[in-house]
């Protein structure tokens, strides 16, 4: 086994323990906190697939926005210090069996698939080329759905502002 | 895996060596935890130089002579203090979340290290030549917020949370601005890279070869890392005399030394990186045209003159610090989104259309 | 107004209230029931305009209190004295001048803290410098406090 | 304000008794809705010393000394006002050196005041350096009331009939060099703090008070003369030979924080003017008229007004004919002032509170006596 396999599992196994951590805590700042270490160790997965670009996106949005976004919601939540309740016993069977199924769905998936082994060059994965395929509106641009994308963030980021300065003035 | 040491010759025989006496394997480890040491050492050093400059400097600007009694002139006041903080208990408020409580300097600290990863010291003498070195930087560094607010929160202090939130809304406004900056200097130079940057900078550092929008860039890029930096003029994240000490006011001992340290290794960070990408890091002082005056300065090595760099950088922050008083939060955040922000985006167009037609000096 | 002036406006103004002068103020007596009316008639009386209420203080007489007030007129800048006389010292109760002057809010909240003088109408009326468990009143003659180690 | 309801957003914050803002130990109860301020509440009696009480039971010469405790930074100021209301009692007057020499004094303590302030403010906006400045001068000041007066902060050195002892043989000397410095090092300020675009952003038109409002809430001093309100004691009712220097009282109509903080520098200017119109002019003579060893009142009652630095202090004695005063009473400028927090507060944000209590000057030890 070679190091970078040797880490790859180690990252994967806190990806798998955080997420868990981050679903089963029942203190609500603290599932912020777990669900940040999984996201980071998915960052982690990415740059020892030598995907850096993608893995400092990663940080940046996931990690450095969201997880940001969702602890400063928590905040004004003013209930971050409390446990939450324990949840009905009725709700742990059925949340079970969903993950159950939804776990056995995707293995059966995993399994049925054919990964073909290839010593073949992958994408070009460099900044530079990101940046000239998002930019391309020949054969496989990306230039149509990124303005797409970038209309919607317009748009919720007014909608945002718009319901913040309601409040504000009710 | 391109994590490659690439240090200069000594790094090279002691990796020579290390590979003939250890499996390859065992070898890649053990380099892997010197260069860490090293970091480590070379910024707790750093750390422990600036805090006793910083003081000095304060002194001659506030007429006193600062620390007189440790050593000569003061000089191991610094080491002083660390030993005291060293022996100091680490108490945590009975309230607090314990564990977030004590896991939050541990986060600061680490990211902080990380930001130190990519930059390039001297030629060739750079930890891990990441071809997106400028965006990792910004991506990494962004986490730091993360343990403010973790402190904030879990020390069950309302001061506190008010410091992590206003660290929290500051750190997150000013990246943006700060990131701008950084784009203009890199469009210019055509990579992400922190060497490709400062190669670019052979024939004269960005900052006289771009002209204005680098200027201005410039000056964006110091007033955005005071500001993430929780600097005065915006230490509003612990005002002292609003908040008590902000979302560091549950820490005592190594604890609070670990914030300490993190604020100090990630002004060093942000002053490396602005002296390498706006004032050509390592590359000595060049003017293209001018062979007497460039060869005159290749005399002066590599690491004479980034250090030289940074520590002009970090002056500058310093002498900020002593000088300036505290911006008000509304007066921050307005600072940041009407005025740094809209400049900084007419800023970056104005770059771009100055590399596309070239208009380098 | 020169403290004549002042003195023979007064009579005119509040007839049968008794006047004194000391080396400082003329004094004006009031009935502590009519404090209020009389306050807000010196204040609002275009002639007498006291707006500035800048002291108000009581005196413990051992039979009695005494309510004292200091005014002044920032347009005409004389000065006024007004004294009540509260007899009742178990349970000294006067109607509060807060809604004319602001500045009143404190000092009542002082005089009840210290001598126990009750203030109707005041909004916040409180103790300020002692705690609200504090027994007596520290500024009356009689007050005794246990603790305190006599030298 | 008494028992309140906290609502859901709202956020109770506790500043002081120990906080580096409050300047000593004043207690606000702040009610937060993020960072604005929506309502406040002092609490006040953290060094409450009972100094009235304490007055009924010493005798006239004694209880002056309590003073120079209240408002520590203008114990001078506080030790002329007890000592003209009992010459007032008396019936004498104090020799024209002692008058001249409580005026210098006076006017010193007065700039050793508003430095010390100028520096705090500074350190409550967060800059640090403008302390070390303002001490420059203040040490000078300092320096010269200890080869006079034998102590530098609680002076003790205004006594009923004069002053305690004769001026230091230097003093003249001292005070000319003081005045020369400290009118270059008046434009240091400028440069420093003054003219500084984040101070003035974080001051202009920050804790608006009307004129209506200050002569209502009772404020009296640098705050009142901010809004406009004419209340300068030394020119309403002169004192010690007040009404025989020139000096300006300054008035200033915006009463914001920067009005109050310009309205301070200014007097510190009028207050230079003051000491050079005095200090060579000191004249010869007695410095005390000799008082009786047990000094006693004539029953009555007395009340005398002196302009300290933060305002009108009013000394209010009732004398029944013993050697001890029956009732004193002091009208201090601090607890007034403090009045103007809370209006100021409301709406405002956690760093406007900071700014506001730094140009309001308050003292604590003269609020709660």
């Amino acid at each position: 086994m070679s190091a970078s396999t040797i880490i790859f599992y180690i990252v994967s196994a806190l990806v798998l323990v955080f997420g868990a951590m981050s679903v089963f805590t029942r203190m609500i700042f603290r599932a912020a906190i777990y669900l940040l270490f999984s996201l980071i160790g998915i960052a982690g997965i990415y740059i020892l697939m030598n995907m850096d670009f993608i893995a400092a996106l990663q940080v940046l949005i996931y990690v450095g926005g969201i997880i940001v976004l969702i602890i400063f919601s928590i905040f004004l939540t003013h209930q971050s210090g409390d446990k939450l309740p324990k949840p009905l016993f009725k709700r742990i069977v059925v949340a079970a069996g969903m993950s159950a199924f939804g776990l056995i769905l995707t293995l059966g998936v995993f399994y049925r698939t054919a990964f073909k082994a290839t010593t073949e060059m992958g994408v070009d994965h460099s900044a530079r080329n990101i940046g000239r395929q998002m930019l391309d509106y020949h054969h496989h641009g990306y230039v149509y759905p990124f303005e797409i994308v970038s209309f919607l963030l317009l748009a919720a980021l007014v909608g945002c502002i718009v319901i913040a300065v309601k409040i504000k003035n009710k | 895996m391109q994590l490659s040491i690439s240090l200069l010759e000594i790094t090279r025989a002691i990796d020579s060596w290390l590979n003939s006496a250890f499996h390859p394997h065992v070898a890649y480890g053990i380099e892997l935890v010197l260069a860490g040491v090293a970091v480590i050492l070379l910024v707790v050093a750093m750390a422990i130089l600036m805090v006793y400059a910083e003081r000095k400097l304060a002194g001659f600007m506030q007429m006193r002579l600062g620390p007189m009694r440790v050593g000569k002139w003061g000089s191991m006041q610094a080491v002083a203090d660390v030993m005291k903080l060293l022996l100091k208990e680490c108490l945590v408020p009975t309230n607090s979340d314990k564990l977030m409580f004590r896991v939050a300097p541990f986060v600061v600290t680490i990211v902080s290290f990380m930001t130190l990863v990519p930059i390039a010291f001297a030629k060739g003498i750079q930890l891990w030549d990441i071809n997106i070195g400028v965006f990792y930087i910004t991506a990494v560094s962004s986490l730091s917020v993360i343990g403010i607010l973790m402190a904030g929160w879990s020390s069950n202090n309302k001061y506190s949370l008010l410091g992590a939130m206003r660290s929290g809304a500051q750190i997150v406004s000013y990246e943006l601005s700060g990131g701008l900056a950084l784009i203009v200097v890199v469009m210019m130079s055509g990579t992400l890279s922190i060497s490709g940057i400062v190669q670019a900078q052979a024939d004269g550092w960005w900052v006289i070869k771009g002209h204005i929008p680098v200027i201005i860039a410039f000056v964006t890029f110091i007033i955005t890392s005071t500001a993430e930096l929780n600097r005065a003029p915006f230490d509003l994240a612990e005002a002292e005399s609003e908040l008590t000490a902000g979302y560091h006011t549950e820490y005592s001992g190594m604890q609070f030394a670990m914030f300490f340290l993190s604020e100090y290794t990630n002004m060093f960070v942000l002053s490396m990186v602005a002296a390498t990408v706006f004032l050509g890091g390592w590359m000595p002082f060049h003017l293209a045209g001018l062979d007497g005056l460039n060869h005159f300065m290749d005399y002066i090595p590599g690491i004479v003159w980034f250090f030289g760099k940074t520590f002009f950088i970090l002056f500058l922050i310093v002498w900020f610090r002593w000088t300036f008083p505290r911006l008000r939060i509304d007066q921050l955040l307005k600072l940041e989104w009407k005025y740094l922000l809209p400049v900084s985006i007419i800023n970056v167009l104005f770059a771009a259309f100055i590399a596309l037609m070239g208009w380098y000096l | 107004m020169t403290k004549e002036e002042l003195k023979s406006y007064l009579e005119k103004t509040f007839p049968g209230m008794t006047q004194e002068e000391n080396i400082d103020f003329p004094v004006l007596w009031v009935e502590k029931d009519q404090i209020f009316e009389v306050a807000k008639k010196l204040k609002e009386d275009e002639a007498t305009k006291f707006d500035f209420l800048f002291d108000e203080t009581a005196i413990d007489w051992q039979t009695h209190f005494e309510m004292v007030y200091h005014m002044t007129s920032t347009t005409y800048r004389h000065d006024l004295e007004i004294k009540v006389k509260l007899e009742d010292r178990d349970d000294a109760e006067l109607p509060s001048v807060e809604p004319l002057w602001k500045a009143a809010e404190m000092y009542e909240n002082e005089i009840y803290d210290l001598f126990g003088i009750r203030f109707s109408g005041h909004p916040h009326l409180r103790r300020i410098f002692m705690t609200n468990e504090w027994k007596g009143y520290p500024l009356r003659k009689d007050y005794q406090d246990d603790d305190v180690i006599s030298l | 304000m008494e028992t309140k309801d906290i609502k859901h957003d709202e956020f109770v914050i506790n500043v002081g008794p120990q906080h580096p803002s409050t300047h000593g130990v004043l207690r606000l109860e702040l009610w937060l809705d993020g960072e604005d301020i929506i309502d406040s509440k002092p609490h006040l009696g953290y060094i409450h010393r009972g100094i009235e009480k304490m007055s009924e039971a010493l005798g006239y010469k004694q209880f002056i000394y309590l003073t120079s405790r209240m408002d520590y930074l203008s114990a001078h100021i506080s030790n002329q006002a007890c000592s003209l209301a009992i010459e007032k009692g008396l019936q004498i007057e104090a020799p024209a050196r002692a008058q001249v020499i409580r005026v210098l004094m006076a006017e010193l303590t007065r700039l050793a005041s508003h430095q010390l302030w100028w520096g705090a403010l500074g350190l409550d906006l967060g800059a640090v350096s403008p302390f070390f400045y303002a001490f420059r001068e203040r040490e000078m000041i300092l320096e010269i009331f200890e080869e006079t007066c034998g102590s530098r902060l609680t002076m003790n050195y205004i006594t009923p009939g004069g002053v305690v002892n004769d001026l230091h043989p230097d003093f003249v000397k001292k005070v000319k060099k003081l005045i020369e410095q400290l009118k270059g090092n008046l434009h240091e300020y400028y440069q420093l703090l003054t003219g500084n675009v984040i101070l003035q952003a974080r001051t202009r038109g920050v804790g608006k008070l009307t004129a209506e409002d200050a002569v209502s809430l009772g404020c009296t001093g640098p705050v009142a003369r901010a809004s406009g309100v004419k209340c300068d004691v030394r020119k309403l009712h002169p004192y010690d030979g007040y009404d025989k220097v020139e000096f300006e009282e300054v008035l200033n109509d915006k009463g914001d924080n920067f009005a109050r903080y310009w309205l301070r520098i200014e007097e510190m200017k009028q207050s230079i003017y003051i000491i050079e119109q005095l200090i060579d002019n000191i004249p010869e003579g007695s410095y005390r008229e000799k008082l009786k060893g047990v000094v006693k009142l004539p029953a009555g009652e007395y009340y005398q007004r002196v302009e300290t630095a933060r305002g009108e202090l009013g000394v209010y004695i009732v004398s029944d004919g013993k050697k001890e005063p029956y009732r004193v009473r002091f009208r201090t400028p601090n607890f007034s002032n403090l009045n103007a927090l809370r209006p100021m507060l409301k709406g405002a944000k956690i760093g406007d509170m900071v700014s506001m209590m730094a140009t309001l000057d308050l003292i604590i030890p003269d609020i709660d006596r």
